[in-house]
């Protein structure tokens, strides 16, 4: 049934369908918030984290399971005070000892969860106090804290977390599973959530093939949608301006890595040379003009992370290529330009190859973007694309010229350059040049002891200082939360004047069922 | 099924009655089937082919006509045509082929509709092809293949089909119980008797064989003939030949009609035929077999090869190989007149200066 | 479908054949040829055009002066893509036959002419290679070595995937031409085994085996496109293949894109039914009844026998 | 001394001869299943060789793959050794075990589908392809066929001078690019078609009329994109074989025998014309299973197909590798039912010794 | 070329026997008995005629003695020495150079990808010696000439196709001849011809007799053997039931499968029905499968004369006269082998065939 239609007729204000993206063509039943193959829907809906963090409005503390929390010991120790009226969907209360549980059964299965951190102990003086002590200070890790989901003993004490497909969830979350089949999940709030009431009654989450993903946007069949809609001003929004909405709100950067273990890039004029040859706004118009835009030169976002720029550094950015500078750059390291080819002293053309995950058509297309503007600059750049899993092993050994990613922005700046540049990253997230800088490192360690802002942005100023001169990445544009939505039946969403969530379907959980929780039915919708 | 191939039959669907005096005259003659002026063309390029062309010839009740000619002259063409079994690119130009059942009107064969086609086929027409490997159905029974007709001619119940195919195998020689057999069970001399035995199903007056014994041993060969011979001498039917061995014919034939390039040249009783030619043609091909008995002596063939029928050499089509030709050979056309007790498509009889040897040069015996 | 080797090649050596479709077919094909080897030069240094010059102000236009047949999401001109596409295209299309048709014609022949235990070796290899289904295989085989190496590797898995079907055809044809006194007869000459092979039944099977060379072509390119379409070929290059895959994944089609997408595919159809064409023709040539007398024909013959049917009445 | 009278039965059969054909069909037969046996073999081998034989080390690539995402044990880590070369073995060993796993139905889970075994994921798709491909295949042979005996029944009729040519260029076509563009029209322009999934998710899957018509409405496009090709290519065999046939003697004999159209067409004609096409429809079943690769993928139709299709985008080996192995035992049971079958349709393929 | 001896044979076989195992569905495994032991010569300037029904194993015979297959048992003498199965190309090719085949089919006996110039060429090249361009060109014309395809250079340029039966059935000689052959195999040469062009042909054979050939004529056509052949055997399901002169095998044909098939050649010079072999309508039976021959005379369920011994045992052969002899158990009835007197005054080949007197012989031997 093609159309609005599709929406449930007279009972259209209760229901909303969204598509989660799930991978494939079918849903795989499995639910279990441990694997990192769940099935979408299982976090945030269903199981629920502790606390989040509004990248958009600078790190804001989002309280949800956790309503506040507190540090002691100079970052060894933190105590979370959880909700009082926090529930399972079975009825029974969620108290502490149900994150102190997850927290051990994760230790002990040695789980693959990605908010897993290393702790002394974890333990619940009451049921609603959480209390985590560290042998360092752990206040770098407030996110994964954050990110705890407590899960009910009685059901998960039989159960190994590494196989177990929790086909019916007992979580603590708004929804529960009323429906599954391969083809869509259906939810439906629960009407003893804890916190609020819940406003869409109905949660459709079918599975979209990204082929026709537009074309349901646009027929109206899903109305909350996270794809990569090509364009989507043009091909959505445009449409019907006052009811479809495309926000993609900046949460991270992407970057063009650099091995560092290879020549000719450990030699940073090579890195600066590159990266003065990209013209970041052609990149940015790349698919979806005026949806993103380039980034500041220390890897930040002036728009979004600006509080955390050094002054110095607040207007650092390079839109255009700038070919004359990057020749300067090359040349000093060697190559000069002859018959419009970059030439070595070796007498060989600068060339290398960009490696990509070969699902990803629009990584590659932008890839290939870089690849014709480096062109221009005289060097032969190939993309290849590879298996996820064959690029993972690639960074993990060091084993490729150039790649393409993103990194994401946390509450502070802290976790973005720990990632990108810490030598205990090589290889993973998202180290992936492993870069090797003592300096970074030692930076990087005063920062984690660190709780105030003011002491974060000292140092994070000279880390800026180090992204800008060393280019151990190059900075390239922002990289958004792709989130379409429509305003037909259902108002209140997020965006830019009240940017209070990611409103991306596959964002974070806190995030994720903030906005639902915020929708409100149109009221003239029921009449139709 | 119909004399033009079935894209254009459309358009010819309206028929006009025959008229009379054609009738009457050709009644009188006693003849089964006439033919006259029958003309046949391949269309498959812009120059058709001419396989037959004008061929008037008579099959006279219970006789065995005999028509014989090289390969390629048109032997094939003439009786599918006459059957009205041509296939498509052959579309009959000119012609009648009078038909007089023993009852009932007599009808132009080449005119007739689908409806009066069908009411005659098999009833009064049967044919036989030269191989019976192809003419039987390869994926039915035997049995199945003479059911069929003796239900949708004869009206028989499926037993009564049964048993009277039963008979009609032991005509024959071959036994019923070989009913149940496919074709590629038989051997080729039976398969080609089944054939022989399927024509004779509804008990036809006329029955055609192109070239029946051609795929079969001299043994064989000899065995087919006899048997049809006798078959005939039982039920009466008259026998169309088709051969290209002509020491064949004369010894089983009444008369015979020899054709080249798509014209009949001479026909005769068999043994006129053999023993006193009318055309070079006839005589040449005679003398072409050698003799079983009699003294050894050299024998030659006919020099050069029949001519392509796109475009047939003008006057008489045999002269480019014709050792007693002259003057009107090559611009006139020889029309089929009375010699001796045939007839006979030749100058040498007719013209005055034609050269007066006492035979053609290589027709001595 | 049996086509008689001997019958197609006894009419007249290596001529042209008359056969309309025979014509019509290679002329298209020459077409994309000639297309093939001189479009990127003409596009790219006459007219200034480029397949990969990106201008995102001129993204996703349709077809107007400045680009005739359209840009890409890019902005890359469509028309400059398809022609310097239409070398890919082919250049995997032609390898890949050359390799198949080889492999079918060594095995095949060697396998029908020699007979015996080397027949019944090749013949089992074929029949098994015929069995295991060729284009999972070749999916799979494209996914293992994706991305490495360029149009070659195409190529080449296609070529080893998919001769058997040929082998299989001039096995049965040359058996049908061992039967033949020739070749019992070249023997008798004493020529060798190799001398016959390469010398009287290639030959003979020449316009088979260019027919199933062409045939080849086409079932490479539409194989090439398949995988380039699902992103297993090498998206450096500019194809017709890839110029689908880029078009699928920029959501062309809901876009309502059809000049991104509808060219490409409109060129594979043609070199498809350029080949085709040709295929129907030799049939043609092999199976007369098969072919159709053109219309002045049919109206001469349809008058032909009207007039009988007048004259008679 | 009288002479042995030849009775005339002694044509009918060769006495002697009884015993032996059965005995040369069961070796002829025998024969044929050790062909299909060694090719099974021979696939099944493949399948061993080739993750083993490719560039890229698919083993680690899969383990690195499996342990960014969950936490392996020792035995799924042997698992996937045994199934993709463990590279610290010997080969042949290896190739002992992988057998047995073969022949246990143990493919190990897939990736891309993870934690479900491969079966299972490939059992889900498989109904759909067979339904729908399955219906295609036959519904094709039957309309391709028919088409094609009327065709050449009478050729250069209406019928054959426009279906023909059509034909032809329906062959010359690559079907997913048909695919794309009845996606195009028919779905978005005029959206009078779904154009993906199987059916309507909405709707509870069972045997409701809602139900069953939104898997019909769903299948309607892939459907047609695929029957068109097929019955294309049966219309132009059949349609060739009956002009071949329409002119054989058996059946001018036919119409000689003042048979009915009909009976002629079809009893005469068309069976004798069908034989090839019915051989080669039973090799076609075979490649049901393999479903219609990029036209299940255009389509997003959850199949065996597309399922090929993602496995491969999502670098899922297990899958992938199972789905190779049970195409082509498909193939080859398809393959060896249509050699035994054939004899009934064809009585000179069922030889007694002559 | 070595010199011709007329009473030596140039070709033998002795004892060739021949089975072919099948393949098909039904019969996997089975055995055709093509060829029971089969001795036979062929002398220079003498032509062979071999008659009998189509399967009776002629084609087979001519095929050992081409070396296209190996026989089952028994061996092929060129020039009384045995050839051991040539599968050396120099070994064919010497074998080759001594005996050629002309084939059956003149359409497929010709490769349709060649002209002329190159079907004659090729073997003048590997056997004549005639390396050079010239002369080869000037031999192709002769061969040409030699076989009536004149003028030469109006054929020398076509295909195969633009020739007619005729035409290509002379080509395909000359190529037998180019490689300048002592044993000339003829395996119906002349049965796919219009009537009108194998009296030509057989003419054109005849006279390459005069020159020395020895040749083997395979025919069904037994009055042209006759009218052809110097002498005349019979082969009967694999067996070769009769030998003799021509002339006198058809006047008197002494076995009984020799005198049906007499009987049953057409004959316009017959004045009565031939007689009935079974004297009544019985159909004469048809020949015997060849996977389960029938034991002993393979002819005996078929003849009228047949004992029960017949079913058993081959009969050995009864010399009739020098150059006829005929396997059959009625003659071998304690009879004298060969007959006291043998009218037939028989001149040593080459026998002129033309108007040679041949005494009418009333005597008639058959039981
Ligand atoms: N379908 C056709 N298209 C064009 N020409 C044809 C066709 N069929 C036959 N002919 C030509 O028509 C002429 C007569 O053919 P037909 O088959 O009647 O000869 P025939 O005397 O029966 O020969 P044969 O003894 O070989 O059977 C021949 O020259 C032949 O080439
Ligand atoms: N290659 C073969 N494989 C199996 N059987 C064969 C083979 N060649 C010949 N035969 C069989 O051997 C027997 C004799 O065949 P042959 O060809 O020698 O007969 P022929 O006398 O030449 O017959 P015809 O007159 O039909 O040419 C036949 O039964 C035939 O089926
Ligand atoms: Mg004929
Ligand atoms: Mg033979």
């Amino acid at each position: 049934s093609a159309g609005p239609a599709g929406q449930g007729g007279k009972k259209a204000s209760d229901s909303l369908t969204v598509n989660l993206g799930f991978s494939g063509n079918t849903i795989v039943r499995n639910f279990n918030p441990f694997s990192l193959q769940a099935s979408q829907g299982t976090f945030g809906f269903q199981y629920e984290a502790l606390f989040g963090f509004n990248i958009l409005q600078g790190g804001k503390f989002v309280p949800w399971l956790g309503t506040k929390y507190t540090w002691a010991d100079g970052g060894k120790k933190i105590t979370v005070a959880l909700d009082p009226r926090a529930n399972w969907s079975d009825g029974s209360k969620l108290t502490a000892k149900d994150a102190v549980y997850a927290l051990e059964y994760v230790k002990k299965q040695d789980l693959p969860v990605d908010w897993k951190f290393d702790f002394k102990t974890a333990t619940a003086p009451d049921d609603h106090t959480l209390e985590i002590t560290f042998d360092t200070p752990a206040y770098a890790k407030l996110r994964n804290i954050g990110g705890i989901q407590p899960i009910p003993e009685k059901i998960w004490q039989s159960q190994d977390g590494k196989t177990f497909t929790n086909p019916q969830p007992v979580a603590s979350g708004p929804y529960v599973l009323k429906k599954y089949s391969a083809q869509q999940l259906t939810f439906e709030a629960r009407d003893n959530y804890w916190k609020q009431k819940v406003p869409v009654k109905t949660l459709k989450a079918p599975v979209v093939a990204s082929s026709s993903e537009i074309g349901k946007l646009l027929s109206g069949e899903i109305q909350w949608s996270g794809g990569a809609v090509p364009d989507v001003q043009k091909q959505y929004v445009a449409k019907d301006p006052a009811n479809h909405h495309a926000w993609y709100p900046t949460y991270g950067g992407l970057f063009m890595f650099f091995n560092h273990t290879k020549a000719p890039f450990k030699d940073v004029h090579v890195r600066k040379g590159l990266s003065l040859a990209v013209d970041r706004t052609e990149l940015a118009d790349v698919g979806n003009p005026g949806m993103f835009h380039p980034l500041n030169s220390t890897g930040l976002d002036a728009r979004t992370q600006g509080k955390w720029i050094d002054s110095a550094y607040r207007s650092a950015e390079q839109p255009k290529a700038q070919l004359a500078a990057a020749e300067a750059e090359f040349a000093k390291a060697g190559y000069t330009k002859q018959g419009g080819k970059l030439v070595g002293k070796d007498g060989k053309q600068l060339a290398f190859k960009i490696l990509e995950v070969s699902e990803f058509a629009d990584s590659i297309q932008r890839d290939k973007v870089i690849a014709t503007q480096l062109a221009k600059a005289g060097i032969d750049v190939q993309v290849q694309p590879i298996a996820s899993a064959q690029l993972d092993k690639a960074r993990q050994d060091a084993n490729f010229d150039v790649l393409v990613g993103g990194a994401v922005y946390y509450n502070t700046p802290y976790n973005f350059f720990k990632d990108m540049l810490f030598s205990g990253n090589k290889g993973i997230w998202t180290n992936y040049g492993h870069y090797n800088n003592t300096k970074a490192d030692d930076l990087l360690q005063q920062m984690e002891g660190s709780g105030d802002d003011a002491a974060i942005l000292k140092t994070s100023a000279e880390l800026q200082k180090i992204m800008v001169d060393d280019v151990p990445a190059a900075p390239l544009i922002t990289i958004g939360a792709s989130a379409q939505y429509n305003s037909k039946n259902w108002t209140g969403w997020p965006d830019e004047k009240n940017p209070y969530a990611i409103p991306a379907p596959w964002a974070g959980p806190t995030d994720m069922v903030n906005t639902i929780l915020s929708l409100k039915p149109v009221s003239g919708a029921k009449a139709k | 099924m119909s004399h033009v191939p079935e894209r254009y039959e459309d358009e010819l669907l309206s028929e006009e009655p025959l008229s009379d005096e054609l009738l009457s005259d050709e009644l009188l003659s006693g003849e089964l089937l006439s033919v006259e002026g029958l003309s046949v063309d391949y269309f498959d390029r812009a120059e058709p082919v001419h396989a037959v062309r004008d061929v008037r010839l008579g099959v006279r009740r219970g006789e065995t006509l005999g028509v014989v000619g090289e390969s390629g002259c048109g032997k094939s063409t003439l009786v599918t045509a006459l059957t009205r079994l041509e296939r498509p690119p052959a579309v009959i130009t000119a012609g009648s082929a009078l038909y007089r059942p023993r009852e009932g009107e007599p009808v132009d064969l080449l005119r007739a509709d689908e409806r009066q086609l069908s009411a005659l086929r098999w009833r009064h027409l049967a044919i036989v092809f030269q191989s019976a490997m192809n003419a039987l159905n390869p994926v039915h029974r035997l049995g199945a293949q003479f059911v069929d007709v003796l239900r949708a001619q004869r009206g028989l119940s499926k037993k009564e089909a049964q048993e009277r195919a039963g008979e009609l195998l032991g005509l024959v020689g071959i036994p019923a119980d070989r009913l149940r057999a496919y074709p590629h069970e038989l051997s080729g001399g039976m398969r080609q008797r089944a054939t022989i035995a399927l024509a004779l199903a509804c008990e036809p007056e006329l029955v055609v064989m192109d070239e029946p014994t051609t795929a079969v041993d001299v043994v064989m060969q000899r065995q087919i003939l006899k048997q049809i011979g006798k078959l005939q001498a039982e039920f009466g039917f008259s026998v169309v030949f088709v051969t290209h061995d002509l020491s064949l014919l004369i010894e089983i034939a009444d008369r015979i009609a020899v054709m080249y390039a798509g014209r009949v040249v001479e026909v005769g009783p068999a043994r006129q035929l053999y023993e006193n030619p009318a055309h070079p043609y006839t005589a040449a091909l005679r003398n072409a077999f050698p003799p079983l008995r009699g003294p050894r002596r050299p024998l030659t063939g006919i020099p050069g090869s029949p001519p392509g029928l796109r475009h047939p050499p003008a006057g008489c089509a045999f002269h480019p190989r014709c050792a007693s030709r002259f003057a009107p050979c090559d611009t006139e056309e020889p029309e089929l007149l009375p010699a001796g007790a045939g007839e006979a498509a030749c100058h040498l009889p007719t013209h005055a200066d034609a050269p007066r040897t006492e035979e053609a040069p290589d027709a001595t015996d | 479908m049996s086509v008689d080797a001997a019958a197609v090649a006894a009419r007249g050596g290596f001529r042209l054949p008359e056969n309309r479709k025979v014509r019509a077919g290679l002329a298209l094909l020459s077409l994309f040829v000639l297309l093939a080897l001189l479009g990127p030069f003409v596009v790219e240094d006459v007219f200034g055009m480029s397949a990969t010059a990106i201008d995102t102000s001129a993204s996703m236009q349709p077809p107007s002066s400045a680009h005739l047949l359209g840009t890409t999401a890019t902005g890359e001109d469509v028309l400059a893509q398809l022609v310097v596409g239409s070398r890919i295209s082919l250049l995997v299309g032609l390898t890949a036959a050359v390799i198949s048709t080889t492999l079918s014609v060594l095995v095949g022949v060697a396998g029908g002419y020699l007979g015996g235990r080397p027949d019944a070796l090749l013949t089992v290899v074929t029949n098994v290679s015929l069995v295991i289904p060729s284009l999972p295989l070749l999916v799979i085989v494209a996914s293992y070595v994706k991305g490495r190496g360029g149009w070659l590797t195409v190529a080449l898995i296609i070529g080893l995937t998919s001769w058997p079907w040929g082998a299989r055809g001039k096995r049965a044809q040359t058996l049908s031409l061992r039967r033949r006194d020739f070749v019992l007869a070249a023997e008798m000459t004493g020529e060798s085994r190799w001398w016959i092979i390469t010398r009287e039944l290639i030959p003979t099977l020449a316009p088979l085996i260019s027919a199933s060379f062409l045939g080849a072509v086409v079932l490479s390119m539409f194989a090439d496109a398949g995988l380039a379409f699902m992103g297993l070929g090498n998206i450096n290059l500019t194809s017709w293949g890839s110029m689908l895959y880029w078009a699928q994944n920029a959501s062309a089609l809901p876009r309502g894109a059809w000049w991104w997408f509808v060219p490409p595919g409109a060129c594979i159809a043609l070199v498809g039914l350029a080949a085709g064409l040709v295929n129907f023709g030799i049939d043609e040539i092999a199976n007369p009844r098969l072919r159709r007398a053109n219309r002045d024909i049919r109206r001469a013959a349809k008058a032909a026998a009207k007039r009988a049917h007048r004259e008679n009445s | 001394m009288t002479a042995p009278v030849v009775p005339l039965g002694a044509e009918s059969a060769p006495a002697a001869t009884r015993k032996g054909p059965r005995l040369g069909r069961a070796r002829y037969f025998v024969r044929r299943l050790a062909f299909y046996l060694v090719a099974a073999w021979i696939a099944i081998t493949l399948n061993f060789l080739l993750p083993r034989l490719m560039p890229g080390d698919p083993a680690s690539v899969l383990i690195a793959q499996m342990q960014g995402r969950t936490a392996l044990s020792g035995d799924m880590i042997a698992s996937i050794y045994r199934l993709f070369g463990n590279p610290s073995e010997p080969l042949w060993d290896q190739y002992l075990t992988y057998l047995g796993q073969v022949f246990r139905l143990d493919f190990g889970l897939s990736v891309a589908f993870y934690p479900t075994p491969v079966w299972e994921v490939i059992s889900a798709a498989l109904p759909w392809t067979i339904g729908l491909v399955g219906v295609v295949a036959v519904v094709s042979f039957l309309f391709g066929t028919a088409g094609g005996i009327l065709a050449g029944g009478r050729a250069g009729s209406k019928l054959d001078s426009v279906a023909t040519p059509g034909a032809m260029f329906m062959t010359a076509l690559p079907t997913f690019w048909i695919a794309l563009l009845f996606v195009l029209v028919l779905g978005f322009q005029l959206a009078w078609l779904p154009t993906g999934g199987a059916y309507d998710p909405d709707l509870e899957p069972g045997l409701s009329g809602a139900f069953l018509g939104s898997v019909v409405t769903h299948a309607i496009l892939p459907a047609l994109t695929i029957a068109m090709g097929w019955a294309a290519t049966w219309y132009i065999g059949m349609r060739n074989m009956m002009i071949t046939t329409v002119s054989e003697d058996y059946v001018l004999l036919a119409r000689a025998k003042g048979l009915s159209k009909g009976t002629v067409l079809f009893r005469y004609a068309a069976r004798n014309a069908m034989l090839p096409s019915v051989a080669g429809f039973a090799v076609n079943l075979g490649n049901v299973v393999g479903g219609q690769l990029l036209v299940e993928a255009v389509y997003a139709y959850p199949g065996v197909g597309y399922l090929l299709f993602q496995s491969v985008a999502s670098v899922d080996y297990p899958l992938m590798q199972a789905l190779f192995l049970m195409v082509s035992l498909s193939v080859l049971a398809a393959n060896f039912l249509a050699d035994s079958v054939y004899g009934l349709i064809d009585p000179r393929a069922r030889e007694t010794g002559s | 070329m070595p010199p011709t001896d007329a009473s030596k044979p140039v070709l033998e076989a002795r004892k060739v026997s021949k089975r072919f195992t099948l393949h098909g569905p039904g019969q996997y495994g089975k055995e055709v008995h093509a060829l029971e032991p089969v001795t036979l010569a062929l002398h220079p300037g003498r032509i062979t005629a071999l008659v009998g029904e189509s399967g009776s194993g002629k084609s087979t015979l001519a095929r050992l003695l081409a070396l296209a297959h190996p026989p089952t048992s028994g061996e092929i003498r060129l020039d009384g020495e045995r050839i051991a199965a040539a599968r050396t190309a120099r070994g064919k090719r010497a074998y080759y150079r001594q005996v050629q085949m002309v084939f059956q089919d003149p359409f497929s006996s010709l490769s349709p990808v060649h002209r002329v110039r190159h079907i004659l060429g090729r073997p003048l090249q590997l056997h004549g010696g005639a390396q050079d361009k010239a002369a080869r060109e000037r031999q192709t014309v002769e061969l040409l000439e030699r076989v009536n395809l004149t003028p030469a250079d109006q054929f020398i340029d076509k295909f195969p196709h633009e020739l007619s039966g005729g035409q290509r059935q002379r080509v395909a000689i000359a190529r037998a001849l180019a490689a300048r052959p002592r044993v000339l195999l003829g395996d119906e040469p002349v049965s796919m011809l219009d009537v009108s062009i194998r009296l030509d042909i057989l003419n054109l054979l005849g006279s390459l007799r005069d020159d020395g050939l020895a040749i083997l004529y395979i025919t069904h056509d037994i009055a042209g053997a006759r009218y052809f052949a110097d002498e005349i055997k019979v082969l009967y399901a694999g067996q070769l039931v009769e030998s003799g002169p021509g002339e006198e095998l058809v006047r008197d044909p002494r076995h009984p499968y020799t005198r049906l098939l007499v009987e049953s050649a057409p004959d316009p010079d017959r004045i009565a029905p031939p007689p009935d072999p079974d004297g009544d309508d019985a159909p004469p039976g048809e020949p015997p499968s060849l996977v389960d021959p029938p034991g002993g005379c393979r002819f005996h369920p078929r003849c009228p004369l047949a004992v029960p011994q017949c079913a058993t045992t081959f009969p050995p052969r009864t010399h009739l006269s020098a150059k006829r002899w005929v396997h059959c158990w009625s003659h071998d009835a304690g009879v004298p082998q060969i007959p006291q007197a043998d009218p037939v005054p028989h001149t040593d080949c080459p026998v002129p065939h033309t108007d040679r007197p041949v005494p009418h012989k009333d005597k008639d031997n058959s039981p």
